[in-house]
């Protein structure tokens, strides 16, 4: 059909697709849902750091967490934004998350047990977020795209400002260098399996890699990234003194890269499924909080609804 | 005996300090209340909104703390005072203590804080202390949207749904007791206000009241009447219940770590 | 190499010491949560069977925590355990940090916290340590005045009203994913067990569950299906969210005056 | 009458009135509303030292303070029951208390700010009460009378164990001999008016002393019973070295007994009328509480019901 000769043309051309665009059924599908749960992810996301919020050990910390977590409630809204140009609105996307229907990134599964992990979750997690993010905005669908140019932006700040905590810790006391090196063990291996399960030789065939690269979605294989993010960390990991948690992590000169360990991929795979430490505490949480609002919603909406009509009355009166 | 201006300002700054430590410590405290929205506001932008207004609230704080150390000779910077002072010490009103109620209280709340907050910085623009005067001018921006904000609100939900209007109406009525205090005349303020440097809180009260005024009228809510009991003692330090757990829990990890950097 | 009873003793006593403050620190934790009951209880005979039974938890904890210190060589007191340890240093299961919730919830975990110690503390009876030999047979007439009080209650609200019964059975679901950590065999319990000092968690759960499933049947109440997911790491210091926020109330005071008596 | 007679005998006697003698009206009211009064008070005088339980600053503290926050229920407990022969339940009683009808203690209407408050009210409010229920272990109305030897007896002990906190801080850091200070300062003048407004001189026509004391309900004026604690107070306070908050407090030779400067009545009846820190929030904690255990206690109700109905069953069975 003629969707498919112009879509193609566009995608062979690496030119962008817009939402005027027309454009194959599952290709709109994989970017809603990509789309959606990258939202999620963030909305989510809110939750560990918001957690340190009140806690935070000094006012310029605690400034700069809010000022994050600010930020990633906005990159949740571009999220939207971007996934609503395909026809589905954030209400409804909402709803797909607090019933299940829709997922986040399993990591926001795991807990923040001390302030360490503030800073871990930035160097970390929001490390291979960027990893996963940059080629993101090279993405064939254009308000996505757009959208992740302004998130990677402020995730490569956010990832700064982990680095700088983890760092100030290393120097600081004993309890806080043990306070850091805890935080890193805890989530060196949910962040490496951030970058999803194995998809190149072997694994190649079971996941959607083969199709979302060949539609400009994805950029490099799970697996790709996974190498790159080790090659990046390791160095940062040595300035800030910290032994990352994996004996068979050493330089391969003949690859020109880090050799790493697996990821316990059963863990990775229970967690997925809900049984892990937070899935249910995150979602009740949005779902409390998504609840309690409805009223205020209902008002803005009632309110808007009115200004609405006395607006039409005063024209008519006019 | 001579005229010695340096001693004369020593002799002054004291007062000024407890005066300008009421206004950082309710900054702080409301600062802390506001942030504990995050992930709970009933709309993601509101997460934004409420987050981007303790950050104004927790920045007024910061640049008052270190020059109040500087007045009272202590030398105190902005941790010290927020990290390792224990309840009898804090300056704030009960307004800014309270728990987190539902949304409407804290439009309630923000309503007449961000009031009393406008006509508050909009006085000590003029203030003779420069530094005072500076701080007040860029918080006068931030509180002048605060109150926009909670006028939005309150508008919006006074006049939304049934039950929005029932709501905010009775958080207006929850609110009531603690405004009092925030209007209260006390040994700081007089002082600080005879010097030029603050302002008495009993002048902001007509005009604060006036700006609620025409918000519940477009929100077609009613002003509530006097409450049968009112917050008193947060300028000297007696608070209200809510306050301890607060400060267990904005200090609790800096006291856990004695002489630790962050 | 001549065999120094010393040494072997003082190697097999640091697993004994992991094993038993995962015991003390329950018992701490749980007493901190049912303490907060006192003023909140449904009726004034309830405000202080509640805090009789945090009484006798605390005081589990008390007769354990020095004894705690001596093993591990460190010397420390119950004070230096309860209120100058991190988060990541307590080995409570989940279970006894949850926020407090509504009666039935609190009957729910009673009920099966408590059928856990009846259990734990029969075997432990027969520790070959006489030190642990000793609580365990005081804390054994505890937690069976315990059973009968929560599975009374469990009885009445399940055999009550339509509410009661609902509310009964709702509860004892949210309490189910925070049973298999109970259970749990972990390297210091192994250790401990295979000294003869300590027992294996896992081989008091059938006992446990009988106990519990012949209240649940006298009250008409169903036993729930496995949760979807469990609860893990508390013996390995990973805990979850209230327990932070419950170590800041705990701990804040006595943080706050480093190196004071009290 | 012939009620008044036996009544007036037994007065006169100094004897016991019991449940089951005929007494008059005034009588049992004024006893109902008094005991359920001072139930009450030891029902909410629950709650400021309830306040410190979860943070008390030691274990041994925090099983004190836990244990006397229990007596206080137990005290509440026989106080109730005292006033249950009079003709009245607990639980009409607890209502004229959660609606404003009954009242309770002033003192409890000041807020608890510091751990030091919690050995300020065992010293202080416990010595007070203690010196306003002595007599009453006399009391003509038995019930009442036994009541009171019991919570005497625990009162004296608890009065001690405050004092025993304050003696600590005393010696502890200066932060802490200003926190016991402090507390002495702010509920020094409170405890004075426990004992009631002025009741001897020009004052003693108004109030019910005369009448109470007709009836052996009261033995000492309420003047006399401040006086008592003043000089009983003093010397405790020259042995915790807490200096009273009263420029006018001095010994009197000539009296043989320490003058003392004036309460401030103005505030206690500004209190009592319910503008005090904490009446409002005293009163909705009760209630909540009530309220969100009905159900409970709806269900301990329909229980026995049913295993009422089920023993007469089996006995009609039989």
């Amino acid at each position: 059909d003629t969707v498919g000769d112009d879509f193609d043309v566009l995608i062979a051309a690496d030119q962008r697709i817009e939402p005027r665009d027309a454009m194959p059924e599952k290709y709109r599908e994989t970017l809603i849902r990509q789309i959606a749960q990258h939202a999620h992810s963030e909305i989510i996301g809110m939750q560990p750091e918001g957690n340190w919020i009140t806690r935070a050990p000094s006012l310029r910390r605690k400034a700069i967490l809010i000022a994050k977590v600010q930020d990633e409630a906005g990159h949740g809204l571009y999220l939207y934004s971007a996934a609503e140009t395909l026809g589905v609105d954030r209400a409804e996307l909402l709803d797909r998350l607090h019933d299940g229907r829709q997922k986040y990134s399993s990591i926001f599964n795991y807990p923040t047990l001390t302030w360490a992990d503030c800073g871990a979750i930035g160097w970390l997690v929001d490390g291979a977020a960027i990893m996963n993010q940059v080629p993101l905005c090279r993405c064939s669908y254009g308000p996505y795209a757009r959208a992740m140019i302004r998130v990677c932006k402020e995730e490569s700040f956010h990832q700064r400002q982990g680095f700088e905590i983890l760092w100030t810790l290393m120097r600081g006391t004993p309890e806080q260098q043990a306070m850091a090196q805890d935080a890193a063990d805890r989530w060196w291996w949910p962040a490496l399996a951030m970058f999803g399960p194995p998809d190149t030789g072997e694994a190649a065939k079971g996941g959607h890699t083969e199709q979302s690269m060949a539609w400009g979605i994805k950029r490099f294989s799970n697996d790709d990234l996974r190498q790159k993010f080790v090659d990046m960390m390791v160095p940062q990991a040595d300035r800030l003194g910290i032994v990352l948690p994996d004996p068979e992590l050493r330089w391969n000169d003949a690859r020109g890269h880090y050799d790493f360990g697996e990821v316990d991929w059963d863990e990775f795979w229970r967690v997925l499924r809900g049984d892990g430490a937070c899935n249910a505490e995150r979602i009740a949480h949005r779902r409390r909080a998504h609840e309690d609002g409805a009223w205020v919603r209902e008002a803005a909406n009632a309110y808007a609804a009115k200004q609405a009509s006395r607006e039409q009355q005063k024209e008519s009166a006019a | 005996m001579a005229h010695d201006p340096a001693v004369a300002e020593a002799a002054d700054s004291k007062p000024c300090a407890a005066y300008l430590l009421g206004l950082a410590d309710d900054a702080m405290v409301y600062a802390q209340r506001l942030a504990e929205w995050m992930t709970n506001a009933p709309q993601i932008e509101e997460d934004m909104a409420l987050g981007n207004l303790a950050l104004d609230l927790l920045g007024q704080a910061r640049a008052l703390y270190p020059y109040i150390g500087s007045l009272d000779g202590t030398g105190r910077g902005e941790d010290d005072f927020a990290m390792q002072r224990s309840e009898r010490d804090w300056r704030n009103v009960h307004l800014v203590e309270q728990e987190r109620g539902d949304f409407a209280d804290e439009m309630a709340r923000l309503l007449w804080f961000s009031a009393y907050q406008v006509e508050l910085h909009t006085a000590l623009t003029g203030s003779t202390d420069e530094v005072v005067a500076g701080v007040a001018g860029k918080a006068l921006k931030e509180v002048r949207y605060h109150l926009d904000h909670a006028s939005l609100w309150v508008v919006r939900l006074g006049d939304g749904t049934e039950e929005s209007h029932r709501r905010m109406q009775a958080a207006l009525e929850r609110v009531q007791p603690y405004l009092p205090e925030l209007f209260d005349d006390d040994e700081a303020s007089v002082g600080a206000a005879g010097r030029g440097v603050g302002v008495l809180p009993s002048s902001l009260r007509d005009a604060a009241v006036n700006r609620v005024a025409s918000v519940l009228e477009q929100a077609t809510l009613s002003m509530p009447e006097p409450s049968k009991w009112r917050s008193r003692g947060g300028r000297a330090g007696i608070h209200s219940k809510p306050m301890g757990y607060l400060l267990a829990e904005l200090q609790h990890i800096a006291r856990s770590y004695p002489g630790a950097a962050w």
